[in-house]
């Protein structure tokens, strides 16, 4: 018997730890002396009160949801990929190379090439640290955080010695051919009659991200890969008895979630910043542990976390520019997040179970 | 309820344990219920029931390991609160327990010290354990290296280790959960001379076991628990196996199974010079030769840990070999590149394997995906790359009403079968596969016995049919009862086969203790040999 | 109302960003007017800042720093009615001042002060991102140290090649102390906070120290000889009383119309004597009429004194 | 390269070391322990925020040390109700406790002082002061080991020398103390620790709690030893670095010290040097910072030599499902 219902475990516990760390996000506000209410009207009025705070807010969303997938993939297979930043950056990197030195002729072919790129650098960024896992057991944990160092390291040398400009100061690339740019929200709806902000970066990426999370759910749900990601997740003894490879399936899932991790240089290096710059990623390969698990690693969850992270991020901006409360304060919620629903799980749990037990004893 | 008996002895004393009302419940399990016991010193008691009784958790809580949600404890007549096990120790209680609870990486001595150290620095503790270790040593035969580590020592060595805690503890109360089931009978017979003298000494001693020979020879009173409940507390001189068995489970027990004479065909698995040799560099199987024929049910006895599984995992395509093993004349690649247990099950090699939990079932999957474990790449549940959940859900409540699954609910999870249960799909699983082939490791552990009788009946119906069964068991009873031929496993080799018919527990026992032949030589002597050998094979593997 | 824009060293790193806050604050206190300011967080949000604040309707907006150059470029076309200041970057758009400092010019007369204070005859120069803007202070700061001392030797030290070199305080003195031991007895540094490290480590070591853009005579009082100052604060102090009427185009800051100098004040009146004061002001003097010219690196990228 | 440019670089090694060093002693015991940690970042980072606010305020460098351990210590003390109480995921904690303390400091370093997210500059008694060794002025001028003794191993401030001091003191502890067995013990086998009697969970948080500790001292000595202040993120990835060392160090204090000594020698050669001329090619400064990193999943990998960490490491201790 379950000790509790599958929807108190999948909705209820994540919600009361949502709202446990708001309500210490709202102390945390108190305690550097501003009035927690304005924040979130403040926050909610930037990031949802226009067309232009939707643009950065569904912006931010739209990383959110390719590294929450990222990590989601991998927690599948009992994995805990904490190098979505590093893999992210090389995602980045392949991006500015498909970018930069092919001439494309239309966007959609670009992006096309720029996905695969992306795709491909962030996977083969996954591969090494996987292999390690799979084959001497290494830890994937402690791998991909020095993986994480190492990407930053790469990216930092190469955009200083080999893509940085003749005579540019800026550690960048140079701009890509305007051919490579991606069409915005703004471009994007105005066909249909919908007037979006043209300042605010959401672009086609956005579609990519959705496309993509239904690809999560048919892979993990549907496919027979995914149900021996599912199954090596559970156990590996019984994979094994299944003739399940560990290897191979850990190795395809890392890949799967760096290329995920990858995939979000789309949005933010040729959709956004359309040149790659240094820490272009911004956290968000970490972010992406939050999402996936406040969205129970399921693409749907992965989704809304994504955008309740993009109002936070967005809203968060918007703070720092009209109040005097620094950016930080979304690190603070972000890391209340994660504490909440990630570690301190089972201070929420444990109390409901032993809630819902009484209830049934009471009731047969 | 137990009905109260005067265990004769001492009469007059208090009664060294007394359980009042003991009851806990782990989640939705109710482990223990309202149960009550007494043990008079100087006696040693015995506590049977099934899998998932709740014996160890009955122990575990005198023990101070779990608590109880209620009840009482009284040692030796005095009431006695046990929060946790510093308490029970102090009470004089000492637990071997099931699964050791030794530092693998620590010497011998280190793990006796731990937690009964005297004074914050080690050295003096050590020194002063060494001593006393010596002592406790010869008075006991309990002879280990007390500079050895854990991990370099054999499992019976380990239990010397976990005794040795005990008595340096100074326990005058010693409770053992199913110490035997690691042990070869020779061993197990050395453990028992031990605890006997223990018990002339005045100690108390509490035994789990499934064994109900062991009951029989060496307690003075034994317990019965059947789903967590105390059934019946009896005199062992006043009562029999059967009668036993009949407690345990609540009804009668058959304990024969019902079947024709064999009639062998061809010989479907032929296995010749099959060597494993694990990761640790240890050999685990040393040059394997058998054959089972089609319409055979070939059994494999042996205790626990002496190859039996790796000879089932290289079959089933779990791990890697070397040697020859020919499939319906066709051999098979055994080093792990070419054939998995994917290629295993293509070529008509149904494998129930030992554990269950572990390995047979995704606990965490439903029913209807548990039904494609192993065949999920079969385009029967699926063509290209995705799966036909409709097709699993067909399939699964077919197999769950011939197999008289309860309940019979596709959706359930796993987990939330019962153990009887569980092993009803797995098996329905691998038999409905119709095998050529079929492996099957502890067909029934850990199952009641109506489910046992169902499960056997479909074992030997397969071997009706002409299919070829290779069974691996450490019930003596089961291998006697089910086989048409015994092999017997000791140490990676195989020591010998009989015909069920022709042989009894006495000679298997030999057998599986590594004795051939020389059934003169004393016992002890032989198996302490053996053991010596084995350990220097695996030393000599180690630093190679 | 006028906004500024603080690069990654943040608007307290006590050099450049600070200046720039320095002049904000001080046009505020004149005018009791209100103006808005963000400090980035990192490379992506230059240009989400800069829109932010063009939609809301801030007008000028200044920004510190040749990294918005790219942002600005992008952005600025899309406001034509928004002004825009950027300082130590040339964007060429219609509504874009640029403002640019010959920083060369003061650092030439620091390096004269320093020479002059040398006792051992060997100085240092820390710089901060390897950058060409960077070798132009280098670059001034030797000419003017073997304008005093032709035998006199410059240690140089760039702190890294990545923005994070002007917030590098441990990299700035651990780098300090390598040059103390190679013999620099008086080190200059060019490196927005990671100025602070050198300055710190200076004063520990008891040598002198020369600060940068602000004034940082009063950090370490008696310790630091000068401060090279860029008028940064000048610059947002002309943009925001200038509002929207702010002049576009190339704005050059140099020894001619105040926007460099050297500082000057009650904690450094000891370290500098009468003669260094007369030498500097000469030079001061002659470089403002033209007759001495020192060499640019920007403008050729490279360096006729090592 | 002269005696004097390599006693520098061993000199500023030994400083940068320092951090380092205590952060990854502080690992070392939770640990072995079994309470994995890769919060050790976050815990140097309060600590160095508290003790350069407090010792900036109070303008007492020891009251500012205490201030540094206590925050440590709290964030410890989250870890372990998380890790231990809740039986929580690790990892998870580890990076929240990460996050946690970077928005923190800066929030409210922010609202204290209003300088963006720093601490003023500390001075006079708010520092650490290097301490100049017995005699080391008198034996400057002896060859060779004058200057080893004068600059390298004198004019340090005191936490360095604490550091090295926790070394042999850690190995003694671990090695030769009844804590120190059970300590070791329930980082293998809780189960063989909670049987003989002793409380697991009080072991994890005493450890747990020497970790803050240790980290809080790594943190303070960034702040006030190491620098004159508080700035954002001032820890720069030294929690991870530690974490390195302490997988490199196989989980023991003396290779332990080796390995910190290996990374703060890289780190010395790499803050002094841009690039690094090796004649035929050059060496990158981004190489020597990622050399830790690269040679961390070198070790992990086992091609050189297997680092096993303690078995129960990582997983809560769960007597009842
Ligand atoms: N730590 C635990 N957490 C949750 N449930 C448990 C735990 N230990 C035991 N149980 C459950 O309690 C019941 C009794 O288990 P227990 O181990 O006491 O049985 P047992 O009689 O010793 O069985 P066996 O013969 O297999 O050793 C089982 O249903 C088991 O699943
Ligand atoms: N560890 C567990 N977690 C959750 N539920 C459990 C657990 N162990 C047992 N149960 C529940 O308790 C019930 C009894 O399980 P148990 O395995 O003890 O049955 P059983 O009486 O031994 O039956 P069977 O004879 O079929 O093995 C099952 O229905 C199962 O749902
Ligand atoms: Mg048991
Ligand atoms: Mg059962």
């Amino acid at each position: 018997m379950d000790r509790m219902p599958a929807w108190a475990d999948a909705i209820l516990v994540p919600l009361i730890s949502l709202i446990l760390a708001a309500a210490l996000s709202a102390l945390v506000i108190i305690g550097i002396g501003e009035d927690p209410i304005a924040a979130v009207k403040l926050m909610v009025a930037g990031s949802l009160g226009s067309t232009y705070g939707w643009g950065y807010t569904l912006y931010y969303a739209t990383n959110f949801i390719f590294t929450g997938l990222a990590v989601a993939v991998a927690f599948h297979a009992r994995m805990f990929n904490i190098g979505g930043e590093g893999q992210a950056t090389l995602g980045g990197l392949g991006v500015a190379l498909a970018c930069l030195y092919i001439p494309w002729p239309h966007w959609s072919l670009a992006i096309l090439a720029a996905c695969g790129m992306a795709a491909l650098f962030g996977a083969a960024w996954a591969f090494l640290p996987a292999y390690l896992q799979a084959k001497r057991g290494s830890h994937i944990v402690i791998t991909t955080i020095m993986f994480n160092f190492i990407a930053a390291a790469l990216l930092n040398y190469v955009l200083v010695n080999v893509l940085r400009p003749e005579g540019s100061m800026d550690p960048a690339t140079a701009r890509f051919p305007d051919a490579a740019k991606l069409p915005t929200l703004h471009e994007l709806l105005a066909p249909l009659g919908i007037e979006f902000s043209r300042a605010a970066p959401a672009n086609v990426s956005l579609v990519i991200a959705i496309l993509a999370c239904i690809f999560v759910y048919l892979l993990i749900w549907r496919t027979k890969l995914g149900y021996q990601i599912r199954a090596l997740g559970h156990s590996e003894p019984a994979a094994r008895y299944a003739g399940i490879s560990p290897v191979k399936i850990t190795i395809i899932a890392m890949l799967i979630s760096g290329g995920l991790a990858g995939l979000m240089a789309i949005n933010n290096v040729m959709g956004e910043a359309e040149r790659l710059v240094l820490n272009a990623v911004e956290g968000a390969g970490f972010i992406g542990i939050a999402v996936a698990l406040m969205g129970r690693n399921h693409p749907l969850g992965v989704f809304f976390a994504a955008i309740l992270f993009g109002f936070l991020y967005q809203g968060g901006a918007e703070l720092a520019l009209w109040t005097s409360i620094p950016r930080e304060l979304i690190v603070v919620i972000q890391a209340l997040v994660i504490l909440f629903t990630g570690a301190l799980d089972n201070m929420v749990r444990m109390p409901l179970e032993r809630l819902f037990l009484t209830f049934r004893r009471k009731g047969s | 309820m137990a009905q109260e008996l005067d265990t004769g002895r001492q009469a007059t004393a208090a009664p060294a344990i007394e359980l009042k009302g003991i009851s806990k419940a782990f989640g939705p399990v109710q482990a223990n219920k309202d149960i009550s016991i007494r043990v008079m010193p100087g006696t040693i008691h015995g506590i049977i029931g099934e899998n998932g009784a709740g014996k160890s958790t009955l122990m575990s809580i005198l023990y101070g390991f779990y608590k109880a949600d209620a009840g009482e404890v009284f040692i030796n007549g005095r009431k006695t609160e046990i929060p946790d096990s510093q308490a029970a120790i102090a009470a004089g209680i000492g637990m071997v327990f099931q699964h050791f609870k030794l530092v693998q990486n620590f010497t011998v001595l280190e793990n006796v010290i731990l937690g009964a150290e005297d004074g914050r620095l080690l050295r003096p503790s050590l020194a002063k354990a060494r001593g006393v270790l010596k002592q406790l040593a010869e008075e006991y035969e309990l002879n280990v290296d007390p500079d050895a580590l854990i991990q370099d020592l054999s499992v019976g060595h380990q239990q010397r280790v976990e005794i040795l805690k005990a008595l340096y503890r100074q326990a005058d109360i010693l409770i053992l959960d199913e110490p035997t089931g690691v042990l070869t009978p020779a061993e197990a017979d050395h453990l028992f001379r031990i605890l006997d003298n223990l018990r002339r000494e005045g100690k108390t001693i509490i035994l789990i076991t499934h064994k109900l020979r062991e009951i029989m020879d060496i307690t003075d009173t034994v317990s019965v628990m059947r789903r967590g409940e105390m059934t019946a507390t009896v005199k062992t001189e006043g009562t029999s196996p059967e009668e036993l068995a009949e407690l345990m489970v609540g009804r009668k027990v058959l304990l024969r199974v019902e079947k024709k004479a064999g009639n062998p065909g061809e010989k479907v698995l032929e296995v010749e010079g099959l060597t494993v040799t694990d990761e640790a560099g240890v050999v685990r199987l040393k040059g394997i030769d058998l054959h089972v024929r089609a319409g055979e049910i070939l059994g494999i006895a042996g205790v626990s840990g002496n190859g039996q599984s790796q000879l089932l995992q290289v079959l089933g395509g779990i791990c890697a070999a070397t040697g020859m093993v020919r499939v319906n004349g066709a051999s098979i690649d055994l080093s792990g590149k070419y054939s998995d247990g994917q290629s295993r099950r293509a070529r008509g090699i149904g494998h129930v394997p030992e554990d269950r939990q572990q390995e047979g079932l995704i606990m965490d999957f439903a029913a209807w995906e548990n039904i494609a474990f192993g065949y999920h790449n079969d385009p029967r549940f699926g063509a290209g790359i995705f799966m036909s959940h409709a097709e699993m859900m067909a399939d699964t409540e077919g197999k769950m009403s011939r197999f008289d699954v309860r309940p019979p609910n596709p959706r359930l999870a796993a987990k939330n079968f019962s153990g009887g249960n569980q092993q009803k799909i797995v098996v329905a699983r691998e038999i409905e596969r119709n095998p050529d082939l079929l492996l099957i490791g502890q067909p029934t552990r850990g199952v009641d016995i109506g489910a046992i009788e169902f499960i056997h009946e479909q074992i030997v119906r397969l071997r009706d049919e002409g299919k070829a069964i290779l069974l691996v068991s450490v019930e003596l009873d089961e291998i006697m009862s089910l086989s048409d031929r015994v092999a017997v496993m000791f140490d990676g080799q195989i020591m010998g086969e009989r015909l069920p018919h022709e042989t009894d527990e006495r000679e298997l026992g030999l057998l599986m203790a590594g004795i051939q032949g020389e059934p003169d030589k004393p016992v002890i002597e032989a198996v302490d040999e053996m053991m010596a050998r084995k350990q220097a094979e695996e030393e000599a593997a180690h630093n190679g | 109302e006028p906004a500024l824009i603080f690069d990654l060293g943040g608007k307290f790193d006590k050099s450049f960003n600070e200046a720039a806050f320095t002049g904000a604050k001080a046009w505020a206190d004149e005018t009791g007017n209100s103006f808005r300011e963000i400090e980035l967080q990192s490379e992506a949000q230059r240009e989400q800042a800069l829109r932010r604040f063009a939609e809301s309707g801030a007008n000028p907006i200044v920004m510190t720093g040749f990294a918005f150059g790219d942002a600005l470029g992008q952005v600025a076309p899309d406001y034509p009615d928004t002004k825009f200041a950027i300082i130590d970057m040339v964007v060429d758009a219609p509504n874009v001042r640029s403002v640019v400092f010959n920083e060369h010019e003061g650092s030439y007369l620091v390096g004269m002060m320093a020479a002059m204070a040398s006792e051992s005859g060997t100085v240092g120069f820390i710089g901060g991102m390897d950058i060409p803007l960077i070798r132009k202070f280098a670059c001034g700061y030797v000419q003017g140290v073997k304008a005093v001392n032709a035998d006199a030797e410059v240690i140089q030290n760039m702190t890294g090649t990545t923005p994070a070199a002007w917030n590098d305080p441990v990299k700035g003195s651990e780098l300090t102390k390598a040059q103390i031991s190679q013999g620099a007895d008086v080190v200059y540094a060019a490196a927005g906070g990671t100025g602070v490290g050198v300055l710190q480590t200076a004063a520990d070591e008891d040598i002198l120290s020369i600060g940068v853009d602000s004034n940082q005579n009063y950090m370490h009082p008696g310790k630091i000889l000068t401060s090279m100052l860029k008028r940064v604060d000048v610059a947002v102090y002309e943009a925001f009383t200038s509002g929207e009427d702010l002049e576009t185009g190339i704005n050059v800051m140099g020894i001619g119309n105040n926007g460099i100098g050297y500082a000057l004040d009650e904690h450094n009146k000891d370290l500098i004597t009468e003669e260094m004061k007369a030498a500097v002001d000469e030079a001061a003097a002659k470089i403002s009429s033209g007759e001495l010219v020192v060499h640019d690196y920007m403008a050729d990228s490279s360096c006729p004194a090592e | 390269m002269d005696l004097l440019t390599i006693v520098q670089i061993l000199d500023s090694t030994l400083r940068l070391a320092t951090p380092l060093l205590l952060a990854c002693l502080a690992g070392l015991f939770s640990e072995r322990a079994g309470i994995f940690d890769i919060g050790l970042e976050g815990k140097m980072l309060a600590a160095a925020f508290f003790s350069a606010a407090v010792a900036y305020t109070s303008g007492s460098v020891w009251l500012g040390l205490l201030a540094g351990i206590a925050a440590s210590l709290a964030l410890s003390a989250l870890h372990g109700l998380a890790s231990i109480t809740f039986r929580g995921n690790q990892l998870i904690s580890g990076v929240a406790i990460n996050f946690l303390a970077a928005g923190m400091t800066v929030l409210i370093a922010q609202d204290w002082f209003s300088q963006g997210g720093r601490t003023p500059s500390l001075f006079g008694g708010g520092r650490f002061e290097p301490i100049t060794l017995p005699f080391a002025d008198a034996l400057a001028n002896v060859p060779v080991l004058g200057p080893i003794y004068s600059e390298l191993l004198s004019g340090h401030s005191i936490l360095v020398y604490v550091a090295l001091a926790t070394v042999p003191l850690t190995w003694w502890i671990l090695f030769r103390t009844r804590f120190g067995l059970r300590l070791r013990a329930v980082g293998e086998a809780p189960e063989a620790v909670d049987t003989a009697g002793v409380s697991v969970v009080g072991l994890r948080y005493a450890a747990v709690g020497i970790c803050g500790i240790l980290c809080g001292i790594a943190g303070s000595y960034l702040a006030t030893g190491l620098q004159a202040g508080f700035v954002k993120d001032m820890t720069a990835g030294r929690g991870y670095i530690a974490l390195a060392a302490l997988i490199f160090a196989k989980w023991r204090p003396w290779y332990a010290l080796g390995a910190c000594l290996l990374f703060g020698l890289l780190q010395a050669v790499a803050l002094r040097y841009q690039n690094i001329d090796l004649g035929a090619f050059e060496i990158p400064v981004q190489f020597m910072d990622a050399l830790p990193y690269i040679l961390t999943v070198v070790i992990l990998a086992g091609f050189v030599g297997k680092a096993i960490p303690p078995r129960a490491g990582g997983e809560p201790y769960v007597k009842e499902r």
